[in-house]
């Protein structure tokens, strides 16, 4: 047991199911010599050399799908792409042909390839640099899409994902790459995709959140304690598949629920936890499913005023838990 | 009639018996022939949608010949049925795909006919939206690369298709590593309407393969020799690791886009007459008369049997059953059920508390 | 007064704007000669020419690029992408830039385009020339995102968004081309953006569709109908900006509420309203929100057993909302 | 001391006066003594980030220089300084970018420095994601075109960014409608660490230009006054309606990728001092020096002047007020505020329901 960053924490997984599974490769932009933008992948290189680290051109439909033809011919790709933001030159590759690889050749083959790739605001990254961009990902049937928010969960998912025979997104936020630190065993423990975990036990509001907001959710509950509201957390950890049992277990013990996103508010993924409650726990909710989210703008701008007034933090979450819970 | 000599003549300086040859027009034949009953089935109203490739087939048994059936890899497009048929698909295995019927290989009925893939002859399953596949074709090459496994991919597209992102980025990364991969662009001259000098700014799609590093050849779709010839010297180069090749065979597409497209709209008569001149089974058929290859016994006997093979595929695609409907939630994930399918609301009718009929509610 | 088709309408109404204002073109492609493979576009070419009506290569991102670039510079375009399902080579400049001109450049650059697409199912187009992909583009501020069920809004919508200055996506159901008809006026008429119609009045449940499934709700109304249940039918048309009030209205009025749509269920974009429903109407809600919509498969199977199984169609509609009336 | 002649004779034959050369230095240094200041301001903490076009400059003040201001168009990317402000674009304009200030006309604030944009004079504004741009300025110049503007479009990307689809998409259409465009490639050697070798599959991009119907042209960015030849001919032919052309400048990147990078990490010492020594400011210097357009007093001026304008530049910049985050929802769309801000939950905090400052439930 170490204590351990959440960059390190994926580095370090990374390298172990190098070690692991020769068949898995690490390809992206700047992976190789520079070690990735962020040093995810710092050292691969020379661990495994430029055959199995590959730096590739700026181009990340070519990232995708040749990781999903490498994948088709035998071996096990971890394509890194440098921020989320620039997935979207890639999306056709992804929704289109990883995704639907399974289903249209009635289960002949498969996409096992974990797309790594770094999100979300409160860094200066502006408008390209800040976005959440799982609601598109997870809305997609075939995908699997995967979200920590501790080094312990990041290095269980990670080794889940990389072994799990279809396409998953594995999105970091990069907030919390230096900032959150842990425990994380050194043991070859893995967190199963599709279960979500209770971080904090309460009974009178859930808070649902993820990544960034997942932490956020518990410093919120924090302050709440000392108004003496108990709130119960909820990381939802693995976006699809979704864990409902564990929400709706929790929203049945507190009646009231809080389901917090970075990303835009319209649409975003926390919509269809609410769109989830307002079907399935109709009979024990005691107040309107309230979210806490980014506001319907097209990004993060980036002077920090503008950027503070974006981001959701653990005074809004407060706030709209505190309302929710005297109605 | 021909002698011995000019029989052996032939091809031999390609390496190629007479029964390479017989067997490359069989090919090219029972390809024609599987293409027109589709034809037919489709005016007949028995499967919906025909997308063929009638005036590609010489090129495409030609380019594919040396290829090593299960140990290469195919990755097609939707006309590729003459590269698909010389690379081990069975007649069979076409047809059903046009019938959807629940055996067949390629989707089990849940694509459109034209989107074929066996995964026990390395052949991948196509999409409809052009150009991906030659990604795929490029990261299959990676890792036959990196794997050592002396496999060669070959990938084939339209000229339209060819001008999409995905195609310059997949040339440019197999181009980098040279990969063993064959980039073969079949240019009918059309893309659905629109023709070539407005799909794209140069007149040879070959013409782009020095800017990725890698030889850009011509040659005539027509010439089915010549096809083998080009096709066996790119995979050769590939599988030898020096890397790949683009190839633009200048084919003639004899039919409509497909059977939802109405060509005379857009092309003119002559266009159209000097579309079917170009045919390659004529030509082939006189060059190897001409030869001596194909004498009357020959035709005769490869006639008797195409039309067998068309028969028996046809009549067995047809007898086979739709899938059962319970099986379309299968096959989203290696894993699970589809997600949230097996949720418990509405009680043991949680999921078809839309009010859709129980097998829905089944196991995945 | 003239009774329509929905391809009529919209092929008319385009060509109606283009004689009203010459910097409108149309692009895309098959869009010329052919006329579109649907004849949406089907005369422009022989009466506006080659340089207004323009048949691009097959690169859908070019397609979407040049059109904002030509928009940067005075035209308005007009872009068809040939089905829905072919928009995702074009996601990023759609998403990334048309989206995002305005906000990143503070309101100096703006993006008036157009985007038409063919979409949905039961056409047996299987998995790639069925789908819905709305749910991606209606959660992207920036983006207005409108579905016509009728030949009268066909018309009045496309001009909307013909003379709006920021980026539309307007999908036209494909199934409808041919088969709705309808009254469409002669005059220069618009139906404003961001306005919902009720299309049906009732009293006992809501149902909440576009497209082809407003509908199939007005079908499926009918059916209950003769039950004796009074279902009320709202149809979105405009689904970003969405006409929140005027759904929260009737769902005031019902107590009851069933969303439904075509495109797999989970994120998909009746979640957010849902979402909202389970946020602002909870203190009116008799019962829970229900969705009837595409199951969570990778797309629309093409045999017709199974395209049927995934279809949504009257019948289900009714289903549910004959349960959740008498919940 | 230079004679006249020798004066008149540089750039002569290229219509450039002595004002002109002059003048062409003048921007090239002041651009790079405003970047200069950009990094002292991060290392002294006062901006966050910095992307900067050193070694770049001469290239971008020789290709630009011969486009009309205000006229034509210009689609930069995040290195463009000096072609910005060879095309209009203010100092301070600039240097408010870094600060991200209320007032900064590329973004109010919301972009990150070097996202450059001003619709006065025809600068399109810049975003993120590599290469979209290029389609822009290829949509620019279809509509010029159209409209008959006689108008040309320049934009401008990286090498590694040239090997995105969207590159190869803008230049096949602009060489099918020969459209007035023209596609700037300025090859640095590197994209953040991936050197060319591994980016691209060609050693020249210019050696695209052929593959889609237009001229490729290399042209080295330290040599101004090729650079202007080569832009001038470049812009000519679009705007005679020749079409476009593919303009590769090997330019040298004298700085990390960026604040956030460190290129000893991957770059060896010797070739970072190789880089150095392909100074465009220098070397133009001395051209001007020996051909006795620059004496001692015009470059004290000079070197005078650029101090006041940075200084200026960075005083005024910094003296601005941020923007009020009331502005932040402003600008998602032309007619209305940010989709359901104006929405009524929790009565008049409906949109604050989440615990946001009152300022976010304001009008548009
Ligand atoms: C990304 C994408 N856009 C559009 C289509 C629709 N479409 C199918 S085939 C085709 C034309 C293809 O032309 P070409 O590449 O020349 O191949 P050909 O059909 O002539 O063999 C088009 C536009 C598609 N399948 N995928
Ligand atoms: C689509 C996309 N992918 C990745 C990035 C991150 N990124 C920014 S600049 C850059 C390298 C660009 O290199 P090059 O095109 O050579 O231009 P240079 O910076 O060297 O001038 C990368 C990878 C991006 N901005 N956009
Ligand atoms: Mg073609
Ligand atoms: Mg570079």
């Amino acid at each position: 047991m170490a204590v351990r960053t959440m960059i390190d924490s994926i580095r370090e997984t990374l390298a172990d199911e190098m070690r692991r599974d020769e068949t898995i490769i690490v390809l992206g932009e700047d992976v190789g010599k520079k070690g990735g933008v962020f040093l995810a992948t710092d050292g691969l290189y020379d661990e495994f050399g430029g055959d199995r680290v590959i730096d590739t051109p700026l181009t990340e439909s070519m990232i995708i799908g040749a990781s999903i033809g490498a994948a088709i011919n035998g071996l096990r790709p971890v394509p890194e792409i440098q921020f989320a933001d620039f997935i979207m030159p890639a999306f056709n590759q992804i929704v289109s042909e990883a995704a639907r690889m399974r289903y249209r050749s009635n289960g002949a083959f498969s996409c096992p390839i974990t797309i790594r790739a770094p999100y979300g605001g409160g860094v200066h990254g502006a408008l390209y640099h800040s976005q959440s961009v799982e609601a598109f990902f997870s809305h997609v049937p075939g995908l699997k899409v995967v979200i920590p928010s501790t080094p312990h969960d990041a290095r269980g998912l990670l080794r889940s994902s990389i072994r799990d025979e279809d396409p998953v997104l594995f999105f970091e936020h990069k907030k919390m790459y230096r900032s959150v630190r842990g425990d994380v065993p050194d043991s070859d423990y893995v967190v199963p995709l599709g279960s979500a975990k209770v971080t904090r036990e309460g009974s009178q509001v859930t808070l649902v959140g993820y990544g960034l907001m997942a932490q956020y959710s518990l410093e919120a509950a924090d302050i709440l304690d000392s108004d003496g509201i108990r709130a119960e957390v909820v990381d939802v950890r693995c976006l699809r598949p979704l864990d409902t049992a564990t929400i709706l277990e929790s929203v049945r013990k507190t009646g009231k629920c809080v389901v917090v996103y970075e990303d835009n508010r319209f649409g975003g993924y926390g919509a269809e936890i609410a769109a989830i409650l307002a079907e399935e726990a109709f009979d024990y909710l005691d107040g309107p499913v309230v979210r806490v989210t980014g506001p319907d703008v097209p990004g993060v701008p980036y002077n920090h005023v503008l950027e503070d007034w974006f981001m959701p933090d653990p005074e809004r979450i407060a706030t709209a838990a505190r309302r929710l819970a005297g109605y | 009639m021909a002698t011995d000599a000019a029989t052996t003549q032939l091809g031999a300086d390609l390496g190629l018996t007479r029964a390479d040859l017989i067997e490359m027009y069989r090919l090219i034949a029972i390809t024609r022939a599987i293409d027109e009953r589709m034809w037919i089935l489709n005016r007949a109203g028995k499967i919906p949608f025909v997308i063929s490739g009638q005036g590609h087939e010489g090129a495409q048994v030609g380019l594919a010949y040396s290829l090593r059936k299960g140990h290469d890899w195919m990755v097609p497009y939707y006309r590729s049925v003459a590269s698909l048929i010389t690379f081990g698909m069975h007649p069979r295995e076409i047809m059903i795909a046009q019938f959807a019927k629940g055996v067949d290989p390629s989707s089990g009925g849940r694509q459109m006919p034209g989107h074929y893939g066996v995964k026990d002859r390395n052949i991948l399953s196509v999409s409809s939206p052009v150009t991906t596949q030659v990604l795929h074709a490029t990261g299959i090459a990676l890792a036959a690369k990196l794997r050592k496994t002396d496999q060669v991919a070959i990938t084939y597209t339209g000229e339209g298709s060819s001008n999409q992102g995905d195609f310059f980025e997949a040339l440019n990364f197999a181009g980098i590593h040279k990969l063993p991969v064959v980039f073969v662009v079949e240019n009918n001259g059309y893309a659905i309407s629109v023709p070539m000098s407005m799909q794209s700014s140069v007149p040879d799609i070959a013409m782009r393969g020095e800017g990725f590093g890698m030889p850009g050849v011509i040659v005539d779709g027509a010439d089915v020799l010549d096809c083998y010839r080009t096709g066996k010297e790119a995979i050769d180069r590939a599988r030898r690791g020096d890397g790949p090749t683009l190839i633009e065979a200048k084919v003639t597409r004899m039919t409509a886009h497909s059977s939802d497209d109405q060509q005379t709209k857009y092309r003119t008569a002559e266009d159209l007459q000097a579309g079917q001149e170009r045919d390659p089974l004529p030509r082939f058929r006189e060059e190897l008369r001409q030869a001596g290859v194909l004498d009357e016994a020959t035709e005769a006997k490869l006639l008797a049997e195409s039309k067998v093979v068309v028969e028996d595929a046809t009549d067995w695609a047809e007898s086979q059953s739709d899938p059962d409907p319970a099986t379309a939630q299968r096959h989203v994930y290696a894993d699970a059920p589809p997600a949230r399918m097996d949720d418990p609301f509405w009680q043991t009718e949680r999921f078809i508390g839309d009010g859709g009929p129980t097998s829905r509610g089944g196991a995945s």
